[in-house]
């Protein structure tokens, strides 16, 4: 049962119940779509339907105005069950222009519905799209369900009588969309008018501009005929617990300040702003009340030594930074292996190589994160496997970095970063504290002697008699001093693969589904999870059964992991790279595991990994026909 | 909190000496390297300022001069070829309570490192900067660096350089330097005082040692090996003191400005009052640019404080800023935060 | 060989126009951005010089301002953040003949770039560098840089900033630059000035571009924007003339030195004889360097030509080299070289 | 037979002849011993000998004269046989101080010689190398045939009447040991009368002095009662030619420089000096009446950028570094991958990670190259075998980086780039030419059009029409624009890839020796090929059987490697790192590959890897045993 959030008028149309839709919002960059979207997927998320969403904004720069470059985009799917994936196929499709019709029908599920902005269907706009002049009458939308509202004057005459300019008049209409879409789906719209009267709470005419277009789009659907009813998606099962909307880059950094306040630690960050990763440096550069030191450096290698610098300092240091960041952040990282000291790293991913995609998500910086230093240099790296998960995997790789003195990578994506779902907010007083011991008595201090787990103690500058040198040069076993013998060296090599090899997680290494034992096992790692875990149960709606498992730690793999896929004859890694994961565990395992892999800056497709999984059974059947 | 009250404070213990700042490491430089002058000078500063070794931090990068923290007692790290400024600022915005110095080499600070020694001095931070300047690489056994003289002949240039060599003092005046002195090995007295002054700024304390190399570099040194090369080729600053030089006692020279520009002249030809006085801590880095770029053989290169002035420190501002933002949103309330502006609740 | 002569030397081709030097891209800047002004200036003047586009290379890091080359109809490599002078450096190097352009922004070339910024300053490579100044990261949307004014708020400052801009003029006269101007990209025509004067300039001509960006940084141009403004809050310095400005023709300014620092005065007050002459080619920076520090409110900003000198370049003395050496040994004979000073045979 | 160099003179006592000797000269720093062991290994191999080399200088910065961190060593094997190490065990030691003595007799054989400089061995250099008093009598020596000579007072007994200074003439002395081993291995003195003529020639003092120095070491093995016979070793059968010796680095930086001539090119070679791969750069900056560009770089980042502008520009563009270069160059290879540009980069590993042991060697940097960048970034990687395969790796990555416009990484490591050998002098006139083609047809040039190799074209600025736009940004196939089409973008990462693993080597991928069936392979690359090929024939002489398949190419592995591998009942991979390639054919041919892995700074023993093996053999007995 709903506590807050209350539920929008319109009382008179009538009602067809559905489960699941997915909805995109599609427009010129200006027209702000990310912020429709966003508002929308509060109203449904604090209706209690389950959500994941997707901000799609294709270029680096704003592109030309109207042009297909130039559409920005916002899905999501929201439903009254579990919803893992912002949904592959649009159902709804609301498109402010020309262009961003264009761009967005091939996702279109056939029998879709449409509503578009016809004011900009004009000659100039379609021109721009290269769109036929009767775009909206032929061939090209047959089978659509078409839904044509002159949304740009009915916004200029909700606000005629405010005196408001004629450009800020039309920068509203996307509250006329939204206000019509929350009709459509008797969604709430308080929330998004508490968020108009806070964003301009400079500008009271804003505040009444916006809140009349959004009544006038609500008001639309309800009185226009164009409309003959409206759609309910009733609340999805959920545990009980107070919600919010989180995306992975929101929830990264409150992992990482979490984390430093069960540490009893302050949080440095120091970052060199990237896209998809500025988030978490904007996000912690509002809790200075925190104590929380942000220090945007001149570039990823700073950003690095630095938060090496706090770690030894004794704060609970972390970084945050995307694939071409984490190239040079690696001499560094190195650095970090060799002093021990517990660094946190977070790695959301973007489409590759070079500067590549920067915008479009991407899986391909496994193999960086693990094997991207040179000499033998090892460090754990964990992958979240949802936004809020992001949360998790901060806080459990600042544990480890701390018990063990290491460096620790987290793998995010743009996919995770920038999508959102609904997220049951923990109880901050259950949460383990962080165990941190600095050493104190010169009596017995040694810089390099290590403990059952093999970490080396944290002795920070300032406590007397404690003095000792850190460095990049080999280090002599348990003193720490600079060491050119060569048996110590390959201990201490040894000693840091060991270390890392023997890394325990608190949460789990991995997440499971479906019987432990059968014909095929699905792997995956980080932000596809959800895409994933939809397949095989989608799947097993289909009645076939397949298991998932999703690797949370990738270095070191689960203790259990080999047992574990012995026991399927197949198994298929399914990645958003060329196989990278899928190395390590043939390399590891010796499984000879199949792949299924997309890279094409896109969160894959349920459909896609459904369709790969039952190839595979199929080529089995046909394997093992052959074989008799 | 800040470096400068730690390093006058006395505390209860025993004074230290300079050998309570060496650690148990035999220094490893050639015979005759500079670098083991300016370790000395450096523990003489400290212990003679009663600065408690628990509380320093010496960073450096890689090379000959970065070998430094290993030799002293203190905390110390050895960090990657051109990076110590960055380790050092997340050091020292975690710590401020500590006293964190950066030493390094003309190819760790100039070269690879230049991008973050103009950042640490842009933004002001309080760390006190050795730059020991060889024009060489030592370590890597004598290619030319950023500071060698154009035409040089080294391994990597057996030809001779066609690059032209950096002003050290210019660049951190470029990039907004509160602090810039320059010294010389070789004449320890100036540069523990110089070393001493550091340790006094509040902010980026940036020193450039003239430091001689005589595995790889003889030459470069030849102007100030000896009291008398150096009282001709260099020109000492004084805060409020005319500019005068030069190593015969009968023939006296000063620096004098024409058209905004300086002129060597014969003390015996000028009255004093006509020579420039130096001002250290005039508001504008002009005076002490103008300084930096007087070089041999036309001019006697200046040494001593080129300039000293005031502006708030990095980290200072680092933990005003938080306790400002404290006072005004109040503590950090860390369920308030994880909850967000905009929650709801199911129930069972 | 240089650049200067290739852009004077007149084709046999058809003389080409600005729109012959536009890619068929459209140029994907905000609407109102100053990028656009820049790129209409600079095709405009590689037109008027008569320059082949096949023998043009513009370079650029990553930012809006590095989109550039997309627009131009040259050849281009939009290369990675910070890292178009070192690109530009080996392509230089091993073409002389081309006439290489750096297209940067404000962090490209000042946070992650900074040091081959001043590296390939230092070293006078003979190519032109445009740094469009917006005082912001624009691509990432927001984000202080560091010539963001001190306080600023920003996405990743939303309290202030606390650190302390860097002056691009001064860092590059700090690292010792043979040409560096200043400009607007307001002001078409002296940006087209100052672009042509680039391309004349042997060595490395270096031309900050105050420009602004509309959508994350509207404050910071302010006092630039219109005519007016600029004649109240700029001074534009040419060769051999007075500096004044003012944007009332009946109180116009000037400026005047006083104890070798620069001082407001009203013309009516002061005869024009008192006046600071401007003196683009003096020897020494430190001129220039003083007229980098005059920053509003308390003195106008100067734009034109700060500094304009010859030194040998990087390429001309890599060639020259290259020929002496070939003279001094004779070319290269590849068998020699593998058989090396010292071999033996085995005979069968 | 031997056509130059004369034999040294003194017929006067026996010899014996020996098969091989391995020499070590140890001393202080600055007592010349690199020089001296250069010396004597150019006489034997001019006097017909194979040879290997390893000099050996510990620390970093010149460490505290007389004390045991200060030693510099110097070690050969010369023989009538075919050599591919420098020796696990030494014959003959060479010390010229007590520190020398006490770190060297850790490696020499239990019936060994020793040659120790007497006047050394004074109660003040005792003490710095903690020995006795009584070292040289007493227990630690015994067993040892012991030569006591008084080099110090010698050399300044030859210098006396010539005027030099105490200090010059004492720098003399490692003219005597030099002398006095060229004659106990009757070594001719001829090149290294040569030497010191150039060496001193505007020091005529220092050219008498030294040549009297050597002359007396000489004379004194043949006058003085101390040695009582001498020893000759054989010229080793070596296919007709013109010889020289040469090191892994001079090697490379001649490959270079080969490869640019036979492509009609000129060379561009961008670098930061960086032990041990400086000397390249040093090499190549003398070369300047070849038109090579050399640029000293500001840092790795920078040498790299202006490889790729000079890859652009048309150049033949190359880099060298080690691991902690290659650390910060990695993003700017990910542009070259993405630009598709032809460049060579040279990684000469050392010890890490981090800064490791930086005068150490180590094969640990072949994750970095292969894996050690974002996103899918494929770049081809070679490793040379020997110092003088150096050169070919390099000319062949040449060849490939111009053949595919692709990077491509030679993996050299330290003990390759300064140890020397024997290298037959290619006759250049017969080496295959680089095909070149520029295009220059605006009607037809698409700056991303492949051919059947899937290269795209290297048209170069300056050429009329053929203007075009690179950059990190994901291409559009073909005409090489910006694309951010999601299917284009698959489509181009699998392109780069298949590019790179279509590659074709115009040498061998790998090198094998033994038959092509057995009961085990031992698989290598890299530095380690000599030591693996003398164990195993070490073996063969045991009458144990087993073959050697030693690559040449790592990425793509050579096509026919699975084959090759499945015909062995066992695999063992010897490697100087913790299983880097190891992980590489387990996870690409799903064989249960074994590893011998030694990581301590230093070549690998034969004698270890031949115990490995023998251990492998054992191990498999045993296990079938078990199994039976
Ligand atoms: C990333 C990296 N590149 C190169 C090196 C090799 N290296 C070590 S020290 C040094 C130069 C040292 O010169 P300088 O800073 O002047 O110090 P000096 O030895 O002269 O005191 C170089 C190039 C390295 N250690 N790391
Ligand atoms: C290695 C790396 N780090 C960070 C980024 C992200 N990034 C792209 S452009 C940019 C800053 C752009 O600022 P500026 O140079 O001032 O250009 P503007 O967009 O303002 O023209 C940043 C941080 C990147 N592309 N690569
Ligand atoms: S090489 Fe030069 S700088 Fe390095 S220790 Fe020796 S003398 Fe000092
Ligand atoms: S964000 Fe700013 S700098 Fe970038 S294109 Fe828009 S206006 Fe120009
Ligand atoms: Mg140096
Ligand atoms: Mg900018």
């Amino acid at each position: 049962m709903i506590t807050s959030g209350n539920n929008g008028g319109g009382q008179g149309k009538p009602r067809t119940p559905l489960q699941t839709v997915t909805i995109r919002f599609a427009g010129d960059s200006g027209d702000g779509m990310q912020l429709t979207g966003g508002q929308f997927s509060d109203a449904c998320a604090i209706a209690g339907n389950d959500i994941a969403t997707l901000p799609d904004f294709p270029s680096e720069i704003r592109a030309p105005v109207g042009t297909v470059a130039g559409v920005s985009g916002f899905q999501l799917q929201f439903a009254s069950r579990d919803v893992q994936t912002p949904g592959d196929e649009i159902d709804v499709l609301v498109a402010m222009n020309p262009a961003a019709l264009k761009v967005s029908l091939a996702r279109l599920k056939p029998d879709g519905l449409i509503i578009v902005n016809e004011d900009s269907f004009n000659a100039k706009e379609l021109a721009k799209a290269d769109l036929p002049a009767d775009c909206l009458d032929g061939a090209l939308l047959k089978g659509y369900t078409l839904y044509r509202v002159p949304m740009t004057r009915l916004t200029q005459q909700a606000v005629a009588d405010l005196g408001v300019g004629a450009k800020e008049a039309d920068r509203c209409k996307n509250m006329f969309a939204l206000g019509l879409v929350c009709w459509l789906f008797d969604r709430p719209t308080a929330s998004t008018e508490q968020f108009i009267r806070s964003k301009f709470a400079k500008k009271p005419q804003l505040v009444e501009a916006n809140l009349k277009v959004l009544g006038a789009g609500h008001q639309y659907g309800e009185s226009a005929e164009l409309f003959t009813h409206r759609y309910t998606i009733d609340q999805a099962p959920q545990s009980p617990g107070t919600y919010r909307k989180i995306t992975g880059n929101q929830a990264a950094a409150l992992g990482l300040v979490a984390a430093a306040q069960l540490a009893g630690k302050k949080l440095f960050y120091g970052s060199y702003p990237i896209t998809p990763a500025s988030e978490i440096l904007h996000e912690l550069s509002r809790l200075k009340n925190f104590g929380v030191v942000t220090f945007q450096a001149e570039d990823e290698i700073a950003a690095m030594g630095a938060t090496v610098g706090a770690a030894f300092g004794g704060h609970l240091a972390a970084t945050g930074t995307s694939g071409p960041g984490m190239a040079l952040k690696s001499e560094m990282i190195g650095l970090a292996v060799m002093a021990e000291l517990p660094v946190v790293i977070v790695n959301v991913q973007r489409g590759g190589p070079s500067t590549g995609l920067p915008t479009k998500t991407e899986q391909s910086d496994l193999h960086q994160a693990i094997f991207g230093r040179h000499g033998e240099s090892p460090v754990v790296v964990l992958a979240a496997a949802s936004p809020g998960d992001c949360f998790e995997a901060t806080l459990e790789a600042a544990r480890i970095a701390i018990r063990y003195m290491v460096p620790v990578v987290v793998l995010s994506d743009s996919y995770l970063a920038q999508g959102a779902e609904p997220w049951r907010v923990p109880d901050f007083s259950t949460l383990a504290p962080i165990p941190v011991t600095h050493p104190t008595d010169p009596a017995t201090f040694k810089p390099y002697q290590r403990n059952e787990e093999l970490a080396r103690p944290w002795a920070i500058p300032g406590t007397p008699g404690l003095m000792h040198r850190l460095g990049g040069l080999e280090k002599q076993d348990v003193t720490g001093q600079v060491s050119h013998d060569p048996a110590n060296h390959e201990k201490m090599v040894r000693l840091r693969a060991a270390k890392v090899a023997g890394v325990k997680l608190q949460g789990p290494g991995l997440l499971w589904s479906g019987p432990d034992r059968g014909e095929l096992l699905v792997v995956g790692w980080g932000g596809t999870c959800g895409a994933i875990r939809t397949a095989v149960s989608r799947l097993a709606d289909e009645g076939v059964t397949v298991s998932h498992c999703h690797l949370r730690a990738i270095n070191p793999l689960p203790a259990d992991l080999g047992e574990r896929l012995k026991r399927f004859d197949r198994v298929l890694v399914v990645e958003g790279n060329l196989g990278q994961l899928r190395g390590l565990l043939r390399d590891r395992y010796l499984v000879d595991a199949a792949g299924f892999n997309r890279i094409q800056g896109q969160p894959l497709a349920v459909g896609d990994i459904a369709r790969a999984i039952r190839e595979t059974l199929k080529l089995r059947l046909t394997a093992e026909g052959a074989n008799k | 909190m800040s470096s400068t009250e730690s390093c006058v404070m006395m505390d209860e213990s025993p004074k230290l000496t300079p050998k309570d700042f060496a650690s148990s490491q035999q220094a490893r430089w050639c015979p005759g390297c500079g670098d083991h002058s300016v370790w000395v000078q450096v523990r003489k500063v400290l212990a003679d300022a009663g600065v408690r070794p628990e509380r320093t931090v010496f960073v450096s990068g890689i090379g000959c001069s970065s070998r430094f923290p290993y030799y002293m007692n203190t905390y110390g790290f050895h960090t990657l070829h051109g990076r110590a400024p960055t380790v050092a600022s997340g050091l020292k915005l975690a710590r401020p309570d500590l006293d964190v110095w950066i030493v390094t080499g003309d190819g760790d600070a100039l070269s690879i490192g230049g991008n973050h020694l103009i950042h640490v001095i842009r933004r002001n931070l309080d760390v006190n900067i050795l730059l020991l300047n060889n024009r060489i690489y030592g370590l890597t056994k004598g290619q030319y660096s950023p500071t060698s003289e154009h035409g040089k002949r080294t391994k990597s240039s057996p030809a001779g350089t066609i690059e032209w060599p950096i002003t050290p003092a210019a660049l951190a005046l470029g990039a907004g330097a509160t602090f810039v002195a320059r010294t010389v090995d070789m004449d320890v007295q100036h540069l523990g005082a110089m070393v001493e002054r550091a340790t006094k700024h509040r902010g980026t304390a940036f020193i450039e040692v003239y430091q001689s190399c005589p595995t790889f570099n003889t030459e470069s040194h030849e102007a100030v090996t000896d009291k008398k090369a150096r009282s001709e080729n260099l020109v000492y600053l004084e805060h409020g003191r005319p500019l005068t030089f030069g190593g015969d006692p009968a023939d006296l020279k000063g620096i004098r400005l024409r058209n905004y520009a300086p002129e060597v002249v014969r003390l015996a030809d000028v009255p004093t009052d006509d020579l420039l006085v130096h001002d250290e801590s005039v508001a504008s880095p002009a005076l002490a640019f103008m300084l930096s770029q007087m070089s041999n053989p036309d001019f006697p290169e200046p040494v001593g404080v080129l300039r000293a002035v005031e502006r708030p420190t990095l980290d200072d501002e680092t933990y005003q800023q938080i306790e400002r933002e404290t006072g005004r949103q109040g503590p950090g309330d860390m369920q308030a935060v994880l909850t967000g502006p905009e929650s709801w609740q199911i129930t069972g």
